[in-house]
């Protein structure tokens, strides 16, 4: 199965996110840069790293949100292609408008990086089968702005059609969101998009592997 | 800024320079100096740039092993780690821009040091920040606390290299004058190490980076200059930095650096243009020609003075090889960067810088460089503090240890690391919170043990047994993860350098540096020397930071400060000797600090740890934790939380508790394994003639229990050791 | 030209910025301090003359860029 | 009364937020756009009548709290 990550300028967990992809399928995947036109067509999935890309400055991920590459991606997201949206990736989809809601700053005001529990809420996804329904994994968060906002029709939809996969496990909200929204996915299913970092834990020394089921559930669905 | 038609003694000595040497100045030139190369001369003979105080004494440290691949000299200093694998690394300080401005005075500090380690063809790997605030109820503190904080997050967090330890002190003595020391640690191919040397004549010299503006002029003067009340008022130019530039930078560089059209590079950094140039042709032998109506500008009408002592952040200068201008420039426009060629080496020995079609300035380069001034300043020692005070021995122990780890120079530092991203890269093993932090060599079973260390109290009651200490505790802190500590960094923050007791417990304090790294194998390959750090002419508790790296052969077989299972043993390797002198218990608890530093036996540091280790390598021991600050009680203390475990401790015939438990002897650690283990290590050690004793074991019960004192719910300890902090901070509070 | 654009959060959505703020004010002796809201001032340089112009591409960068219109509002000010 | 405070950076300080942005804007299209410098705008609602007065206690917010006079500027603006 062929991937690829989006790197912008900035971007600082392609690296993290490509190890985890040449783990689970096997081969490297494309590292594609923001100024080209095209993600390569015989990708299955495509990863927006985390980061701070264009230094998160004005909003983060939205200079991102109109570099060429996202044309592209939104265009590949409209035929079905698999989108991961993390961190910062999760705000660039939301600032490009495939996911809904907005990410403003941690209701504290401070960057906060710690692990913190994860309760999956719907295992209807390629991007959580692998995970049973309201098992709790750990992720490590590392942000300044993933305070999850929309309105209220908005996360009655959300949460209606079952397309909040992630919540923060009761009590270890980090950063204010509504709902403990943690995760979230499009209407068509393909495009998902997480503050927690699945990447950063896939390797048993770094803590509990919990993220390696995210990532091996997507071969399996999409390879 | 208009350029005054006459060097006055006035502007003489506002540019930081004496009579004497303005005179040499002079005398070097031949003639009276225009006002760029006056400018250029007062911050390359600043304290900053020629350590003009302290040269004579640095050349006491030991600075060589066959590991050691660079020693200091270089922006950073480069060791071996095998495999064709070399670690990168310095500390610096960013002390006055933070007290005056803490969010981007610490943000620029680890910008700084990071372009330090990737202009040498390192990535870098892991951030270490070691800092020191005023005491907490202070009115400037708490803001300070937050900005500093804020800032190296802000722009660690931004490059996507994960910030991994530090340490965080409050005294007094920091009041008016903190410390923002941070440490860059990187890695490179050994065959692929970039230097400064900028040889040949005729090669390009090229500009790279951000803008050029008129920030920070005169900053590497200010960082030499004893601060006064009005300093404030002054208003000197603060850099503000860019850390997604400086993302691009390091990018851009590592693509140049992949190819071989690189001939030397080095950063702009303190004194911008003037010290990278002149500092390149220097090591090079050879001589630079710049022009600057190349230089790219950010502001109109800047002077050629402005130019060549501009601090603007996020620049590198660079000599290529002939010919390759264009595929550097390519890469550089790739990532956005400006690039230009601003000039060329010469053969001439000599700093020549045109503006307009006149030359402003031109100099040899060797007036810049060895003829800086060299002071043998004079010094006197002072005579240690001495003997082990008394305490009152009706004391509760339980309830000390309670104050004890909730205090501001025990408690957890957690507030402080959850801001930083310590995760990015992924390849933290180690997180903030252990002994020493460890990074992975990515894509190895290699590990990098990092730390940085100093006990200012310590140094302050005998200035050279405390800097002792501070090497013994990084090479101990190095240990107790299981690696082999390799070299260090140092950081030597002092007050005014011309007072004479100053002047002593620098030279005290090198020598306690140079002893300790003699005796641990633990040789100096980098360091920093920040002077001047006085306000009103009290100066800071003698503060030399170190910075220490070592490598942990196997990630796998590496011990963490956590009780990992419930009956372990817990045994203490070191002689307990109940030194109470300048301990934190004395402080805290009895509200004083006298006596004694703890004296530190290398001898018996090395054996024992070397003994640690070795349990270590050998998969018979996973959990460790060396006794420092606050004592054995403390450290027992430290590991039940973090491992949510509970423990029970008695020595049985114990006279003393008080000192036995708070003392802060060196060379100890705390071991937890399992029993059939215990009886073996206590075997060995018996061999090998290591004082030791099983003290005590871990248990179900969430308690940590001490025969015949009591116990006390972890639950207790931890919402005193969490709580202080956060408190602190959300306080209500002005600026 | 020069333009200045003030993007704000919509009413409604929590500002824990200006909240912060405020209670910061409060405790320096501000009583006299309400509701604290903070946003952006963003200014910009303009090379048109045209005032209509100027403030119909004003008006598209907030759009596609400087506001995020979920949560914030923008206002347009143009000078000289 | 209300107030409203402006806190840019002074000028001659690096402003990298302003830059990039001007950058983007450049980038999407907007050729016509210059230098871009970014700054925040803080609105006070003020329990306070008299303009001289309020005044007064804004500047001395932004003395003390609002703004970093070492790198930053202020205005303000009272209304109402
Ligand atoms: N400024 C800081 N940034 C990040 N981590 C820090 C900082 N200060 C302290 N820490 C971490 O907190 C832990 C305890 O620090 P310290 O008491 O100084 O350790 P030790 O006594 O072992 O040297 C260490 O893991 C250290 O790295
Ligand atoms: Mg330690």
């Amino acid at each position: 199965m062929k991937t690829a990550v989006i790197v912008f300028p900035a971007s600082n967990r392609d690296r993290d996110a490509a190890v985890v992809l040449e783990q689970v399928t096997g081969q490297k995947p494309y590292m594609v840069w923001h100024a080209d036109s095209e993600v390569p067509s015989d990708v299955s999935l495509i990863v927006i790293p985390g980061g701070f890309s264009y230094g998160d400055y004005l909003r983060c991920g939205a200079m991102a949100a109109q570099s060429r590459i996202m044309r592209d991606v939104k265009a590949k997201a409209e035929k079905g292609v698999a989108v991961l949206g993390i961190c910062n990736g999760f705000q660039v989809l939301t600032e490009s408008g495939l996911l809904p809601g907005a990410l403003m700053r941690n209701a504290d005001l401070k960057f906060v990086s710690r692990d913190v529990g994860v309760v999956v809420e719907e295992t209807q996804s390629a991007f959580t089968r692998r995970y049973n329904k309201g098992e709790r994994v750990v992720y490590p968060v590392a942000h300044g702005e993933g305070n999850y906002y929309a309105d209220p029709e908005t996360i009655a939809r959300l949460e209606g059609e079952g397309r909040v996969l992630f919540r923060y496990a009761p009590g270890e909200n980090p950063n204010g969101s509504v709902n403990d929204i943690a995760g979230i996915l499009n209407e068509k299913r393909n495009v998902m998009g997480l503050m927690p970092h699945p990447e950063c834990a896939c390797d048993p020394l770094l803590g509990a592997p919990d993220g390696l089921p995210m990532f091996q559930g997507l071969v399996e669905a999409l390879g | 800024m208009s350029e005054p038609a006459k060097i006055t003694p006035e502007i003489v000595r506002e540019h930081g320079l004496s009579e004497a040497e303005y005179a040499r100045i002079k005398e070097l030139m031949g003639r009276e100096p225009t006002f760029v190369e006056l400018g250029i001369f007062s911050v390359m003979w600043s304290e900053h740039c020629s350590y003009k105080s302290t040269r004579v004494h640095l050349r006491r440290l030991p600075t060589k092993a066959p590991w050691v691949i660079q020693g200091p000299g270089e922006n950073a200093g480069v060791i071996d780690i095998g495999d064709g694998d070399a670690a990168i690394f310095k500390m610096e300080s960013h002390n006055h821009p933070s007290f005056i401005e803490p969010y981007q005075g610490a943000a620029t500090g680890v910008g700084g040091i990071m372009r330090d380690v990737f202009t040498m063809g390192a990535r870098p790997i892991a951030m270490m920040n070691a800092l020191r605030f005023g005491e907490p109820e202070h009115p400037k503190t708490r803001h300070l606390v937050e900005g500093v904080v804020r800032g190296i997050g802000g722009y660690g967090n931004c490059m996507g290299v994960p910030t991994v330890g530090g340490e965080v002190n409050f005294h007094r003595s920091y009041n008016g004058n903190i410390l923002v020391n941070a440490m860059c640690v990187g890695l490179a191919k050994t065959n692929k190490i970039f230097k400064s040397a900028a040889k040949g004549a005729g090669n390009p010299v090229v500009y790279i980076g951000s803008k050029t503006g008129r920030d920070g002029i005169h900053g590497a003067t200010m960082a030499s200059a004893e601060f006064n009340e009005d300093a404030e008022e002054k208003r000197p130019t603060v850099q503000v930095g860019d850390p997604f530039t400086e993302k691009l930078l390091l990018e851009a560089c590592l693509e140049l650096m992949a190819t071989d059209a690189i001939i030397a590079i080095q950063d702009m950094g303190a004194a911008g243009l003037t010290s990278s140039s002149a500092e390149m042709a220097d090591k090079g032998g050879s001589g630079i020609e710049l022009n600057l109506d190349h230089v790219p500008q950010r502001e109109e009408n800047m002077t050629a003075y402005e130019m060549m002592l501009s601090e603007s952040q996020e620049r590198m200068l660079a000599v290529l090889k002939p010919g390759r201008e264009a595929e550097a420039e390519r890469i550089f426009r790739k990532w956005e960067l400006d690039f230009a060629v601003i000039g060329r080496t010469t053969d001439t020995g000599r700093l020549v810088v045109k503006h307009k079609g006149k030359v402003v300035a031109d100099m040899p380069v060797h007036a810049l460089s060895e003829e800086a001034p060299r002071y043998e300043r004079p010094f006197t020692r002072r005579t240690p503090a001495r003997g082990n005070p008394p305490y009152d021995k009706s004391r509760p122990v339980m309830d000390s240890l309670v104050k004890l780890v909730g205090s501001p120079d025990l408690c957890s530092r957690r507030w402080v690391w959850e801001q930083y991203d310590h995760t990015v890269m992924a390849d933290t093993v180690q997180k903030p919170g252990g002994d020493a932090a460890v990074v992975r060599v990515h894509g190895t079973n290699k590990g990098l043990a990092i730390t940085t260390d100093v006990t200012p109290r310590y140094c302050r009651a005998d200035p050279y047994e405390g800097a002792k200490q501070a090497v013994a505790e990084a090479w101990r802190n190095i240990t107790a993860v299981g690696a082999r500590p390799l070299a260090v960094t140092d950081n030597l923050n002092y007050g005014n350098p011309e007072k004479p007791e100053i002047m002593g417990e620098i030279a005290s304090g090198v020598d306690g540096i140079a002893e300790a790294c003699r005796a641990l194998d633990f040789p100096v390959i980098g360091g920093n020397c920040s002077l001047y750090n006085e306000t009103n002419g009290e100066a800071i508790l003698p503060t030399p930071a170190i910075g220490g790296v070592g490598l942990l052969k196997d990630v796998h077989r590496m011990a963490k400060i956590a009780f990992r299972r419930e009956g372990d043993a817990i045994m203490l390797i070191g002689e307990p000797k109940g030194h109470l002198g300048q301990s934190l218990y004395l402080r805290e608890i009895e509200g004083r600090e006298e006596g004694a530093a703890p004296a530190v036996d290398l001898a018996a540091e090395k054996k024992n740890g070397d003994f640690v280790r070795k349990l270590i390598e050998d998969g018979h021991v996973d959990t460790v934790h060396d006794i420092s600050d606050g004592g054995l009680l403390v450290a027992l203390a430290e590991m039940a939380m973090a491992g949510n475990i509970g423990a029970d401790v008695g020595v049985a015939g114990l006279p003393d508790a008080i000192p036995f438990f708070f003392g802060e002897e060196q060379g100890r650690y705390l071991i937890a394994c399992p029993p059939a283990e215990a009886d073996r290590i206590e075997q060995q050690a018996r061999e090998a003639n290591i004082i030791h004793a099983i003290i005590g074991k871990t248990i179900a019960a969430k308690v940590l229990r001490v025969e015949r004192e009591g116990e006390i719910a972890l639950s207790a300890l931890k919402a005193a050791h969490e709580g202080w902090f956060p408190d602190y901070i959300a306080k209500p509070h002005a600026n | 030209m020069k333009a200045r654009v003030f993007v704000t959060l919509k009413n409604g959505v929590l500002d824990p910025q200006g909240k912060a703020i405020g209670h910061a004010l409060n405790g320096l002796g501000f009583g006299q301090v309400g509701e604290v809201r903070q946003g952006k001032v963003i200014d910009i340089e303009l090379n048109e003359r045209d005032e209509a112009k100027a403030r119909a591409s004003v008006k598209d960068m907030c759009e596609k860029l400087l506001a995020n219109t979920i949560i914030e509002k923008y206002e347009i000010e143009l000078k000289g």
